[in-house]
This record gives C-alpha cells, structure tokens and sequence, in this order.
C-alpha cells in the first residue's frame, strides 16, 4: 500500500505532540515524552496505543474448523486467549475469534494476505478496533473506577478474557505480561477510540502517569 | 399573619375535626365502588358525589390514601403536551388545579412557576415548536425561547452545560406549577367524605365479582361489597386489577424513580426539565430540589431504589448546575408507572360492563388528578366517556388509532 | 467557660496540634481532632445552632451525625453538620438560617407564636384569596430552607470505585469488629467500614467508669491487624442497600461501591431522647452523647448534671460524669422498678440520689434560652403515663443528660428487604426474616449487653461463613435482658408542651395527637402530615417515638403501627460523590480530525458528533450551507457519512431474512444492485431505512441510519433467533469509513482516483460494486439521495482519511468542498426525499408517510405486514407531501413544526422540513396534510409563528430539475 | 444494579445488558383476526409473575432468555433461546 492508514486514537494525541512512526500502514504514536519520563509514567499508569498491529477476525459456527484448517490453534474455552508463536488468539463468546499479530508479523498478516475465508458458517469480520494498553501501579485502581467487574479476579486465570464495558462502551479486555509487567489490553470499537483514551489519560496523568508510546513496549 | 390563620389558631377549635371518616366495616352493598384511594380515585369520588349526586361510594384503598404514585411524584403540573387532545385534557386539569385549593379549602401550595423544556440539539427543539404550536393552537401558553430567556429565568443555569451538552432553547410554559402532592388527595379525600362517600383504608380488593360480563361485586379483605360499578384507579397495581377483570391491556409496570435534597433557601424559581440529561428538577416549597429522571430500563413491579438512577441524575445535575457539589441528596425512592405504547392515559369504559378504567398514567398522572376525577365520575354516571377522553379508550390499540404523545419522545434525527 | 478536661487516654484530641477558628465572628481554639461541636462545647458555648422552625437555641443532641440543628456555613460551603465535621484551622463559620446571627437570632419570635403555629397550619391558611398565595408563598419559602448555596462554589471530581469483598462489615463497634476476627482466619476476603473517624464504636466512648473498654478495643484492633485480608475504613459510612448486596461506602475523598457475597450489619443503634418540655436546650444531650464528649473529646457536657434515665445506659453516663468531675445531682428513673444493674450501688456510694418512678417534668432555661438552669422532678406513672405533679420540686443544675432508649440502626436491612419484628423484651424492632447473605448483629439486632454483642459478633460471623460455604461451628447467642434498654413510653406530658419529638422540624407531642385527631393516624399519613422524619435526619431520633405516640393514641400495640419505608441514603450523600467524574461517550470518524481543522461546526446526532455545516470567513450560517449545496448543485461536494450503521447479512438465507426483516423485495435482487430497505415495527410504525446492496449470492451489505444502527442490528440479531435462518450477522460500522462525493463534478473527480470505469452504462443508479479508490480497496455505490449523481464510498475506517484527501485534491479545480449534515438535510429536501426521524415520528406508518412504494405486500411475511393489512382498511388521517411556497415569498418565516390548519380552523398536519432552496430559488418543504388534499397543485394553508395563514401547494419531486453533468 | 447472567459472558451488572421485553409468541398472521393481531401487538402481560424475557448482552452482542420474577425481581435462570432444556 502506498498510503498511510490513520489511526482511530489520533485525534486524541496530537495535543499531546507524540513522535509519531508508522507501522504495518498506520500512523502511530511512538513516543509521548523522553525514554525516562514514559518509563516512569508507565510504572504509575500508563495507557499505550497498539491499533497498528494486523488483526484478522471470523465468526460462526464455521470459524472454528476454518481456523484449525488454517493452523491456528484456538483457544478451547469460550472468552478465552492464547498466543501462537507471536500472535494473540482470542476467542470471543463462544464462535468469533480474533486473530493480533503482536508488532509486525505473524498468523494474522497471513490469514490477512491470503485468500478471503470461504465455508459454511464463516463470516469474515472487518475491524477497526482502538488498541489500548493500560499499565503502571494504579492500572486496576483506574480500572475499578471505569468498570463494574472485579477485573483482577475475573482475570485471575490469565488465559480467559473478558467482554465487558469500561468508560461505559463495550471492551474486550484481558491481562497480559508485556516487558515482565502485567499489563491490561483494551479492545473497543476504533470510533470510541478517542473517547476512550481521553478518559483513561486523564485518569491516568491524576496518578501522575500519561500516555506511553509504543516504542516503549517495542524499541 | 393571615386573618384566616389567626381565626383558626383562637378558634381553640383545632385540632380541626377529622379529614374523613375512619371507615372499617363496609356496607353489603354500594352504588359504586372505587378501587384506589390515591388522587384520581378520590377525586372520582368527589365529582359523583357533587357533580352527580352518587354519594352512595366506598373507596377502597390497599394501603393509607395518597400512599401511591400520588405521594410519590414530583408534584409537576402542566399541559404543554403534543397532541391536541392531549393538550385539551391537561389544560382542562390546570384550570381545575388553579382554584382547587380555595374549593377543597385546603392549601395545595400550588405554586406556579413557569416550566422549561430544555432543548440541547436542533432537533429537540424542532419538537419543542411542535408541542408550542399544538398548545398556541389549544390555547395554552407556551412558547420557544433561546438560552438567553432560560439564563433570564434561571441565572444559575450553565447554559453550556459544562460544555458537554450545550443549551439551544426551550419550551417555556407559563402555567407550569408544583403541588402539595398529599395534600390534593387529603382535600378530595375531605370532600368526598363531607358529602358521604366512605374511605377504606388497608382494605385490599381480592377479586372481582363479574356475571354475564356485567360487575356484580368486589371481594376485598374486609368481605364482599356488591355493586354494578366499579373504577380501577390503581395506576401501577392496574394489571393485577384488570386481571381480575379479564381485560387485557397495552400496560406494563416500569419504576419511576425520584429523590430529594437537603432543603436551602430558595433559588430555583422554575421548574426544569432536559428530556437529553434526563432530568427534571425543581424547589419545593420546603427549600428541597426534587429531582426525577426517566423510566427504569425494565419491568419491575416494585419500589425499589437503584444507585445508577441517582448517579446518572446527580452527573447531569453538575452538569447543569455546577456549584451543587457538596449540597447532598437526602432521600431517593420510586413508583411504580403503569405505561402505555403512546404515552397516553387509559380511561373509560371496558369490555366488562360497570368496570371502568382509569389506568396508564405512567409518569403523568399526578398533573391529571381533576380532570380524571372529573371526566371518570361522569363516565361512571353516565357509561359513556365524555368527549374530553374519548382519545384514551382502551380501545384505540385495537383500532390501531393512537393518541401519540410518543411521537415527541421518540423523535430522533 | 472552658469545659475541656485534662488529657484522656480515650480522647481523639491531637493536643500538640492547637487550631483556631472563627465562629459567628468570635475566636476560638480547639485541637484536630474535634469536631465544630466539641470544639466550640469545650470553649463553653452552648448556642450552636437554631431550630428550623421556632428557631429555638440548640446545642450538642447527638453528636452523632444528626445534630442537624448545628448547621453551619464556612463562607464556600453550607450545611455543614458541626456535630460531626472535624474542625479545621482557620474556619470561619456561621450559623445558617438565622437573621441576625445564632444569639440575636431575630426570628426567635416565632417560638413565642408557636401556639397559632400548629401542626399543618400551613394546609389551613394563605389559600383564599387565590390572588394573595403568591405573597404567603414568598415569605414562606423565605423562611424555610436551612443553607444558602454558594452559586462559585467549585465542581468537585469525587472518584466513584468498584470493590468487591466475600464478607462486608458495617459498623466497626465491639460487635463488627468481633465478627471480623472470628471471620478473618478463614481466608475470605473482609472489608469493614464504620462512619465515624475511629474505630470501637461503643468501646470508644461508652466506658461506663471502667478502662476495660479501651483495652478490649485495643486487644481487638491489635489482633485484627495481624491479618491482611481485613480492610479496615473508618470515616467511611454505608450509605444505601441496593440489589444484590451493592452497598456504596462513602468517605470525604468519594465513594466504594462495593459488591459483596455476604454483608454483617453490626450498625449499632440511635440513642432515643426522651420527650418532655423544653427537652431541646442547649445543656440537654443524650447520654451517649455525653460520654461521647468525654471520652473522645475530653469535654465535660456540664458542670452539674441531671440525669433522666429509663436504662441502664444513663447509669454508665452517670459513671462517666463522676469520673470526668461532674457533678451529678440526681439520676430521675423513669421506670417505678429503677435500674437492677450493679452500678446503682456504686453511684449511690458517691452519694449520688436516685429517684425512681419520677420524670423530669420540664427543664428550667437559662437566660434567652441558652442553656438550663434546673430541672423540674415529680413522680411519673409509668402505666398512664402521666407526671404526678404532687411532689415535684426543682434542682438547681446546668445540664440534663438524657437515656430512655434506642432505635435500631436499621435502615439498611430494611432496604434489603428485612422483615422485623417488635421484641418486647427489648421494646425495639429486631431483624425477624432476613435476606440471603445479610447478617445483623449486637444493636441492631437487639442485643445490648457487651457480652453478648461481642457473642453476636461470633454468631453473625459464623453465619456468614456458612453462607459462603466455609465449614465452621455455629455459635449461639442468648438474647437476655436483666431490664429493657428501650423504655416503651418515654414522654412526659406536659400542658404548655415544647416537649420535642423531632429536633429537625420542632415537632411536640401535641402535634402527633392533632395529627391523629385529624385522621392522620397512620404512621405514613402521620409523617406527612407533621412532616415528622422528613428533616435531614430522617427520622433518625423521631421516628421510634412517634410510633410509640402513634401506638398509644391508637391503643395498639408497637408492632400494629409499624414503621416508615427506609429508602436510602443513610447519611445525606453530596451529589458531587454520587456524579463522579460524569462519563459521557461519544464516537468519532478518523476524518474528525479533519473537520475540526477545517472550522466544522459540530452536532450531536446520537452518541456521534458530525458536522452540521462548515465555518467560512465571512459567512454568516445559513450563507455558508447555500454554498455549500450550492457546491453540490453545480460541481460537486462530499459529506462524512462515516456514522452510518454498516451491517453485513451473509449466508445462504441472506435474502430470505431480509424480506422478512425490511419491507422490500430481496430475493430478486441482483448481484452488484441496490435496494431500498424500509424497517417498520409490528405495529406497522416506520423505524429505519438504509440500503441493501448485494454483494454476492448469499452477501448483503446493508447501510442503516446513525441513530438507529445499533439497535437495528441488535433487532436482525433477535429475529434471527427466532427465525433460525442459516444467515451470519456483522456489523461492521466502526470498521469502516464513509464518503459521499456528490454533483455533476463527482463523477469526473473520481474517475481519476479509479480505474473502475464510471459511466451510467458501467455504474448505472443503484449500482454497487467492490473496487480501489486511490489505491484502497473500497465499496462505491450509486446513490441518488442529495443528488441524481453521487457516490457512496465505504473505505477501512484507517483509509477514509487517505481518500477524502485525495479527493480534495483532484477536486479542487472543480470547485469540491465538504459539506455538513445541515446542507445533507437541504440537498435531500430538493431531491424529494423524506427523512425518518425528521418528516416521520414515533408513530407514522407508510401510508402516511407516502412509502408504499417500498413495500411489498405480496411477500408471505414481514414485520409490520400483518398490521398494514389492518391499517389499510382504515380512513388516513394525514398525508406526507412536497410542497412549495409562492414564488417570490417574502413573507413571514414558516417554521418546521408549524401547522397545517384545515378550513375548518383545525389542525390538518404540521411542516416537517422547509428550507429556502437557492437552487429551485423558492421555498420547498414536506408537510402532513389532509389526505383529501395531496394532489400536484393542491393548495392548503400554513399558520406562521405569529398566526397568520400563508398558502402553500403540493409540488412534485424532486424540486430540483435534474441536471446534466457539467 | 442490579447483576444478571449471561450464559455466556456470566455475571454482569445490568448496565451491560439491554431489556427486549417479554417473549410472545406470534400469531399465525394468515390466521389471526384482526383484533387477535392486534392484542398480540399491543397488549402485554402485565400482571407480575415469573416471565420469559429477552434480554440482549451488549458488549458480546448475545441475546438470551431470562426467566424472572417480574415482582421480586428475582432471576431463576437464563439460557440462550432455544435452550432451554440445556439450562
């Protein structure tokens, strides 16, 4: 491609001045202050963009066997995650999975690049989602105030994901370890991307965190 | 001091003798018996006794009178509705409202305060035009101002709505008033009472006695009572009444939730309502903001308070009224709404002769109290509805012929 | 006169950190760590506040949260409860609701007018004349109300958190403390929250003479400490019981919500006053109240005391007083049989007198009221209730210290849904049936001795582990009273009254008998009418002693009147915690950015902000939309339209679900064609339209409106359900990015971004295909809805700023420009084409909306269809028509939503849309009119604003004269 | 808030759900007289009761089947529609 894709969070960070780097076709915000300030704001709270890395998605009652025929391995339980080699594989309800690549290559830009799905009961499911990563000491302190569950619990067994609302909008939300950190991963429709990362930067920067740009995870 | 209030306090005669009967025992049989002593059965009881001359009534209350919806809304009065049948129904209510503390000698504290519909989009106010072009039409007072009229009217009022939801005008309504809500159905209750109607609290209707689709009686806990009429006024208990009856009806029972503030010296000349925030406020007498918000999300036949009710309510609150941070909300509660497809009421008459329904008054019932009363007592004299309520028969759903004050709720873009 | 004491081991007092404050204008010193209240009883003054109503002097009561006589502004904040806020450096307070100031407090006459005053008088007087309410009204409202609010004062962001816990303790007194450590070893998860600003309850103030409560507290908090699974949060009170055990706690920083698997209600009980005359001066406190004073306050309640007991509790208060230095001139027994508890004997030994079977009859004020100077005692029938004035006689002193009872602190197991039951033996309601996973225990459960509390604590706590399915022993508790701790009737009638029920709104026992001669003799009509409970304690030191008048009057017993509804909140809560930080969503297209660069003016259309129109240096709003559909009209212009819903039905029974889903035909559509997809409910009601382009054999592409596309395709998800077709659902809104590129110039701007060939032949009207468009792979439609040339073009939401760019550019010769949703709304309207939402409401149906044409009746199903059936055959009422104004109409702006008014003068129908069209050059609209009238040229008239008919005619559409391509 | 269980995403409080209403069955169109159809459109249970409700779980988009006390408020079980025999 020969244009460079925007991402749905932008509008929210240009006030801030990120650096901004493009992967895989998007713009994307790489660094929102000097190594030492992220490093710090991200041990506090820090919220961190990865809309940019390749998603690949199915649903139905067809996906499963398609998927399995394409060498992914899924994930047995419903709203539940693994990783595959380097790619995250999520499955959402009980039918519908998401495919993320994590940084450049993987499962997903294969599936992504080949042949679009073909079978009964397969439906190829286009996504534009904001990415979020929520990290830093008071994480599960922003989390209780902008969600209802008990998020730690829930994910007690860090192999299952949950579908839930942060903010008041519909998330995918699960904890992963990023650079040896528990870190928690926000999937929302890209169109509240903006939204979403406003609220969670303020509540964030109240701690004294901020934004993180991605080079922070990937240098 | 008034000369009244010093000629009541030497009278000595106070305490005032009783506001009405304490009835317990029940004759076997009655002209007619009305099932709810809130407002509108009361004031049914009252306009057959005086505009029909029916004294010959008991009113049957499950609980103490006034304890429903009656003693649980925010007291608003108004008519500035949608349709003109609508608008003609509550006007007619207003105007009884307006001189109804002098007829029932009781001070209803009804205070007229002009009432604002804020419109925060050009599309809510499209429908503002609408409802001040239907009332102009009718002959009511209300019309569209702009947001510097509302800051005239409530200086206080962040017309930004700190800038999340800013204002672009109303629909003001000059007769828009408040009420001492128990005290109206104190006065009807007094009223009837003094012209021989019979009051019966804690007294629970068990069944209904019907023949050959004719009412014959009521069971209720204190025996049987027969008679050939009766009026369900019951709002959120109706289904439960028209089952008895075998009446199939559009209603279903939402809460309707409401909460007060600790009082303060008077600020809020005006009555307020943002359809957009969900709120609708204004200050008793008392000094207390009464606040309301919409409809809970789904059926529930019970008068439970939720938390997210008062969160939603107190955030838009702040919205529009910033500085009220630290001044507290000191009790919440709800009633329980009977509401229509159309957001219309449900009276007259029904498929089981003498069986007449006075129902689906949703979150507007307390502003219709006379009229109902009035309309209902002489569809009960009469068995026909007047003309003023023909639009709300129970039977414009089957003859797909609505009464749409809907329409104004859910216009979108 | 200094009433603080030296240095106590209970005291809360931080004696190396001395403050001072200002109180109605006067200086004074205190310690953090008390209260206004103490602080200013420690300094010796007795007059803190004013009653609401006869603005009598009012002192300490409680100082338990409802002294709500003491209220005070700080010059930001008003209301402020002085017998609970911790003072602070500084403080400049007054008094609220005086005129004056709290000691001149000028409305004072009015407790000498009381008499004309009585209960309900305001229902009785000012109604007639009806003219001369207003008058009254005014000086009412004036009157009433407590604090005046401070219009500057700052919106505060309170943080509202989620928590969950196994087990939820309220109350950190001997028996919710105990309950935690019986709990703890069992490795769930505790937290326990209590309101005031230390833990102990009880144990914190109630010593009794003896320091074995404060090393019981200490042993109890030490051992508590040793495991981290116990919360411990003081200053932080339960607010309100909601479904499912969700209990906010609210503490000065914001609000937990907190979800627990099991609550204990270990939440104590209000001390009662007594009820006899001039019962509110400042000098007269509940004992509690005293011991609260003493122990944590070190301040002595007075220098010479009265006590007026009916418990044992006035007799642990009168140990107190001694201990502390007080005097105690007498303790006043109401109960004939007097207290059998052991301390009698060591107050008697300190020379103390006890009177039992006597009363204080009334309390003998001061000078203005402002404190006590002696009590008036005789001897009091317990069974007819009645002073026995034979033998009364008068002891000089400057406090009366008062304990007759208690009332449960209940109110959240009452909004759980508890059944009580009235325990004579203890004249107090007890928790009878409780809900799942609720627990009460010690006070509120009844049960006041000590020991037993600390039992109960061990019984609740065993219960609670139960229920969260620990295996443990059960533990009983043996509900014993040696005497009562409620009195049943603690009122002392007297014939000038003053003998306060309410504190709040200065209710006397007369009152209740009034009421109930009046027929309010139900404990419901009753508080409405004497508006008893109703102040900002809620009845917290009023209600038990109106039932028990109630009861008496009615001769019934306690249990018969039963109580008033408790309804959150516990404690008044600011509306500033309960909105925390008020989180309003919204969504944006990627190209958002664009147009707040580009001067866009926004609007909310559901829970997205679009551009209505964009700004132009020099151009005043409705200019600026001319140009732009003047734009479209002659070259070309592009919109946004990003929001709309985007839903994909794919599947082999793809189109037979959306012939019964939309009101169209489907099944016959071609591959690579459009369709207009019209959504009704089942009542026939128009909902939605969008369009359905299939895209393959068992693919459909179907775009909704922006408010409704949520809720469309949670509607196709439903039916699909039922229906069980073999058919996937996606809704792909947010995935992808939308731009319609509209006028004669469209066409020639987007040939060069496509190789896909353009023309009519090749892309007729109604034409969709899947193609690249500057190098993104995108879906272009023909489309036809603000122009008769336009392309719809659905692009990956990340690339939909990549295409509008580019066409922007290519475009810019031509004369391209952006437009907003206003414009889209006037460019349609010269097409002729309605608008649901706009020209329809909640309960238009097609025919009158004139959509016919969009329905396929012959179709075995679809929703509506059956009610159509029946709706046909009935007589419309009103019709949708394009109209036009004269041309040349200068007259007085038509509004939308003005009406059509009938010959008849009634109303006909009601302009929908009008607009002026600079390209037809007149005004055009669509309005509802009568249906006898809707033929081309028919003529009907439009009121105007100010009630003048002006004349319009049916048109025909589109308004505009489709145009060539330029 | 109340907390409702979606069979497949589990507990969650209310707020994440939507209110579809009672579940009706339809009339056979062909066969239903007017009037029939028309109380099948309208006219609604509203007595209190145990009812079998639509309830739709927003952030997974799944619709499911409540059974609820609609007087006690009280859930007695949820399952997807049309299984109810698997609940």
């Amino acid at each position: 491609m020969t244009f460079i894709q925007t991402s749905p969070v932008s509008h929210a960070q240009h006030h801030a001045y990120p650096v901004m780097g493009s992967l895989n076709g998007m713009e994307i915000a790489l660094e929102f202050g000097t190594p030492q300030i992220q490093q710090a704001e991200a041990a506090v709270a820090g919220v961190a963009e990865f809309s940019a890395f390749t998603r690949f998605a199915v649903k139905g009652a067809g996906a499963a066997e398609w998927l399995s025929a394409q060498g992914i391995t899924l994930p047995p339980a419903a709203n539940s995650w693994l990783m595959q080699d380097s790619t995250l594989v999520l499955r959402l309800g009980n039918s519908e999975y998401l495919l993320e690549d994590q940084f450049v290559t993987g499962h997903a830009s294969r599936l992504a690049q080949g042949p679009a799905p073909v079978g009964a009961k397969l439906y190829p499911v286009a996504r534009s989602d904001a990415a979020l990563v929520l990290s830093g000491q008071h994480a599960l302190s922003i989390l209780a105030e902008v969600c209802a569950l008990d998020v730690a619990a829930e994910l007690a067994n860090n192999q299952r994901l949950l579908m839930t609302q942060v903010a008041n909008i519909s998330v995918t939300l699960l904890s992963q370890t990023l650079n040896g950190e528990t870190v928690y991963r926000l999937w929302c429709d890209g169109t509240y991307g903006p939204y979403l990362w406003h609220e969670l930067t303020a509540m964030a920067q109240e701690f004294g965190g901020g934004p993180v740009g991605l080079s922070f995870y990937f240098k | 001091m008034p000369l009244r209030l010093l000629k009541y306090a030497l009278s000595r005669k106070h305490p005032a003798p009783r506001f009405f009967r304490d009835c317990t025992e029940p004759k076997k049989s009655y002209d007619a018996v009305i099932i709810g002593g809130g407002g509108h059965g009361l004031a049914a009881a009252y306009y057959l006794a005086k505009d029909h001359g029916i004294t010959n009534v008991a009113v049957l209350e499950k609980g103490y009178i006034g304890g429903g919806n009656t003693g649980r809304n925010t007291t608003i009065v108004r008519s500035n509705y949608l349709t003109p049948e609508g608008v003609n129904f509550y006007d007619a209510s207003v105007k009884i409202y307006e001189g109804l503390s002098e007829e029932l000698d009781i001070n209803l504290f009804y205070s007229t305060r002009g009432h604002f519909t804020l419109a925060h989009t050009e599309s809510a106010l499209r429908t503002m035009r609408w409802r001040a072009e239907v009332n102009k039409h009718v002959g009511v007072d209300s019309y569209v101002v702009g947001p510097d009229e509302i800051s005239k009217a409530c200086p206080q009022l962040d017309i930004s709505c700190s800038g999340k939801a800013p204002i672009v005008g109303a629909l003001y309504h000059g007769p828009g008033s408040i009420a001492r809500h128990d005290a109206v159905a104190w006065g009807y209750a007094r009223g009837a009472d003094s012209m021989g109607v019979e009051i019966f609290q804690n007294t629970e209707v068990t069944g209904l006695d019907i023949q050959s689709g004719k009412i014959k009686g009521v069971h209720t806990s204190r025996g049987y009572i027969a008679t050939n009429k009766v009026l369900s006024a019951v709002a959120g208990f109706t289904p439960r009444i028209t089952n008895m009856a075998g009446v199939d009806t559009p209603i279903v029972i939402h809460p309707l939730q409401a909460c007060v503030s600790e009082p303060m010296k008077p600020w809020l000349n005006t009555i307020l309502v943002s359809g957009s925030l969900h709120v609708y406020v204004s200050q008793s007498s008392r000094g207390e903001l009464v606040m309301g918000s919409s409809l809970d999300p789904y059926e529930v036949h019970s008068t439970r308070s939720s938390l997210d009710f008062v969160e939603g309510l107190t955030s838009h609150m702040l919205d529009m009224f910033p500085f009220l941070s630290n001044v507290k909300i000191v009790r919440q509660w709800a009633g329980m709404a009977d509401m229509t497809p159309d957001f219309s009421p449900i009276m007259g008459t029904t498929p089981v002769e003498g069986f007449y329904l006075d129902a689906g008054w949703g979150t507007w019932g307390f502003k219709a109290t006379p009229i109902s009363g009035k309309t209902m007592a002489a569809t009960m004299a009469n068995d026909q509805a007047p003309e003023l309520i023909k639009p709300f028969r129970l039977s414009r759903f089957e003859d797909y012929d609505l009464t749409g004050e809907k329409g104004a709720a859910s216009v979108g873009h | 006169m200094s009433k603080r004491l030296p240095q106590r081991a209970s005291e809360w007092l931080k004696r190396d950190k001395p403050i001072s404050f200002y109180f109605e204008g006067q200086k004074y010193q205190a310690y953090e760590g008390d209260t206004i209240s103490s602080a200013l009883w420690a300094a010796g003054e007795t007059v803190l506040g004013r009653s609401f109503k006869y603005h009598r002097p009012r002192g300490v009561l409680s100082l338990a949260n409802h002294d709500v006589n003491v209220m005070l502004a700080d010059g930001t904040d008003t209301n402020m409860r002085g017998d609970v806020l911790p003072v602070q450096d500084g403080m400049q307070l007054t008094v609220v609701n005086t005129d004056g100031g709290v000691k001149n407090d000028k409305k004072r006459f009015i407790d000498a007018i009381s008499s004309i005053l009585p209960v309900g008088f305001y229902y009785k007087a000012f109604h007639t004349p009806r003219s001369l309410f207003p008058f009254w009204e005014n000086i009412i409202r004036k009157s009433a109300g407590l604090g005046v609010v401070n219009f500057n004062y700052p919106r505060e962001l309170k943080r509202k958190l989620h928590t969950h816990c196994d087990l939820l303790i309220i109350g950190a007194g001997p028996t919710g403390l105990t309950a935690a450590l019986m709990a703890a070893p069992h490795g769930v998860n505790i937290i326990v929250v209590d309101e005031n600003a230390q833990a102990g309850g009880s144990l914190s103030y109630d010593l009794g003479g003896s320091d074995e409560s404060a090393k019981r507290l200490a042993d109890l908090l030490a051992e508590l400490a040793k495991y981290p699974n116990v919360t411990l949060r003081t200053g932080a009170y339960a607010a309100g019981y909601y479904t499912d055990h969700l209990i906010p706690i609210v503490e000065t920083t914001g609000i937990t919500k907190v979800r627990a698997k099991a609550v204990i209600v270990a939440s104590g009980a209000f001390e009662q006053p007594p009820v006899f005359r001039n019962n509110d001066l400042p000098g007269v406190m509940l004992a509690t109240a005293a011991q609260r004073l003493l122990a944590r306050y070190a301040t002595k309640p007075c220098e010479s005391a009265v006590v007026f007991a009916a418990n044992k509790q006035g007799y642990r208060a009168a140990m107190d007083l001694l201990d502390a230095g007080v005097t105690v001139k007498a303790i006043v027994d109401l109960r004939a049989e007097g207290e059998p508890c052991s301390l009698v004997d060591a107050i008697k030994s300190r020379g103390v007198a006890i009177y039992n079977g006597a009363c204080v009859y009334e309390v003998l004020p001061a000078a203005n009221k402002f404190g006590v100077k002696g009590a008036v005692i005789c001897s009091y029938d317990e069974a007819s209730a009645k002073p026995l004035l034979h033998d009364r006689f008068t002891l000089a002193c400057d406090g009366i210290i008062m304990s007759a009872g208690w009332a449960p602190a209940a109110a959240l197991l009452y909004q759980a849904g508890t059944g009580m039951r009235y325990e004579k033996s203890a004249e107090q309601f007890v928790p009878a049936k409780l809900p799942a996973g609720m627990f009460a225990a010690g006070k509120v459960n009844g049960i006041f001795d000590l020991a037993q509390r600390l039992q109960d604590g061990a019984r609740a706590a065993s219960e609670a582990l139960t229920y969260l399915g620990k295996q443990v022993p059960s533990v009983t508790v043996d509900r014993e009273y040696i005497a009562s701790p409620s009195h049943p009737y603690p009122m002392v009638e007297h014939p000038k009254g003053k003998n306060f029920v309410d504190f709040d709104e200065d209710i006397s026992i007369k009152d209740f008998v009034h009421a109930a001669q009046e027929g309010f003799d139900n404990i419901e009509l009753m508080k409405r009418f004497t508006t008893v409970g109703m102040g900002p304690s809620q009845g917290k030191h009023s209600n038990m002693n109106a039932i028990r008048i109630l009861a008496r009057i009615r001769q019934l017993p306690v249990e018969r009147i039963g109580t008033t509804t408790a309804r959150p909140f516990f404690h008044p809560t600011p509306i500033g915690h309960l909105a925390g930080r008020g989180l309003h969503p919204h969504r944006l297209t990627t190209l958002h950015g664009w147009h707040e660069a580009h001067d866009a003016e926004f609007t909310d259309v559901g829970v997205w902000k679009r551009p209505a129109w964009y700004r132009r240096a020099g151009l005043e709003k409705q200019q600026a939309i001319y140009e732009e559909a003047l734009a479209v009209r002659k070259a070309a212009g592009m919109i946004d339209v990003g929001t709309l819903g985007k839903l994909e039905v794919r599947g082999p029974d793809a189109a037979e679900f959306l012939e019964r889903f939309y009101t169209g035909s489907f099944k016959t559509q071609k591959i690579g064609r459009t369709r207009y997809a019209l959504l009704l409910d089942e009542a026939g009601v128009m909902v939605d339209d969008g369009i359905a382009c299939r895209i393959a054999e068992d693919y459909f592409y179907i775009t909704a409106s922006t408010t409704n596309a949520a809720a469309v395709y949670r509607e196709m998800q439903r039916w699909l359900q039922i229906w069980q077709l073999d058919v996937g659902l996606v809704n792909v809104t947010g995935a992808y990015g939308g731009i319609n590129l509209a006028g004669p110039a469209a066409r020639g701007i987007l040939s060069r971004l496509t190789l896909r060939p353009l023309d009519d032949a090749s892309l007729p009207f109604g034409a969709v295909c899947d193609t690249e468009i500057a190098g993104v792979p995108a879906r272009l439609i023909r489309v036809g809805f603000v122009s008769d040339l336009a392309f719809e073009m659905h692009v990956p939401a990340g690339s939909a700023q990549h295409v509008w760019n580019a066409l922007l550019e290519n475009g810019a010769a031509e004369g391209l420009r952006p437009f907003g949703t206003d414009t889209q709304r006037l460019l349609r309207l010269e097409m002729g084409n309605h608008l649901i939402g706009q020209d329809t409401d909640g309960l238009t149906q097609p025919f009158e909306a004139g959509s016919e044409g969009a329905i396929q009746f012959e179709k075995p199903f679809f929703i509506g269809q059956r009610s159509l059936q029946i709706i046909a055959r009935k007589p419309l009422n009103k019709r949708l028509v394009p109209f036009t104004l004269s041309e040349g109409y200068q007259g007085e702006t038509i509004n939308e939503c003005n009406l059509v008014i009938g010959a008849d003068g009634n109303i006909k129908g009601r302009v929908t849309s009008i607009a002026f069209s600079p390209t037809v050059g007149r005004f055009i609209g669509f309005a509802y009119v009568d249906p006898a009238n809707v033929a081309e040229g028919a003529a009907f008239n439009i009121r105007t604003d100010s009630g003048s008919l002006v004349m319009a005619r049916v048109a025909a559409t589109p308004f505009v004269q489709l145009q060539s391509e330029a | 808030m109340k907390l409702l269980t979606c069979p497949v995403n589990g507990t969650r409080p209310l707020s994440e759900f939507v209110f579809g209403g009672e579940i009706r069955n339809m009339p056979d169109p062909a066969q239903a007289s007017d009037s029939a159809w028309a109380a099948y459109v309208y006219n609604r249970t509203g007595a209190p009761g145990l009812k079998k409700e639509w309830w739709y779980h927003s952030p997974s988009g799944t619709w499911f089947v409540a059974e609820r006390n609609t007087l006690t408020d009280q859930v007695a079980r949820t399952y997807l529609y049309g299984q109810e025999d698997k609940a």
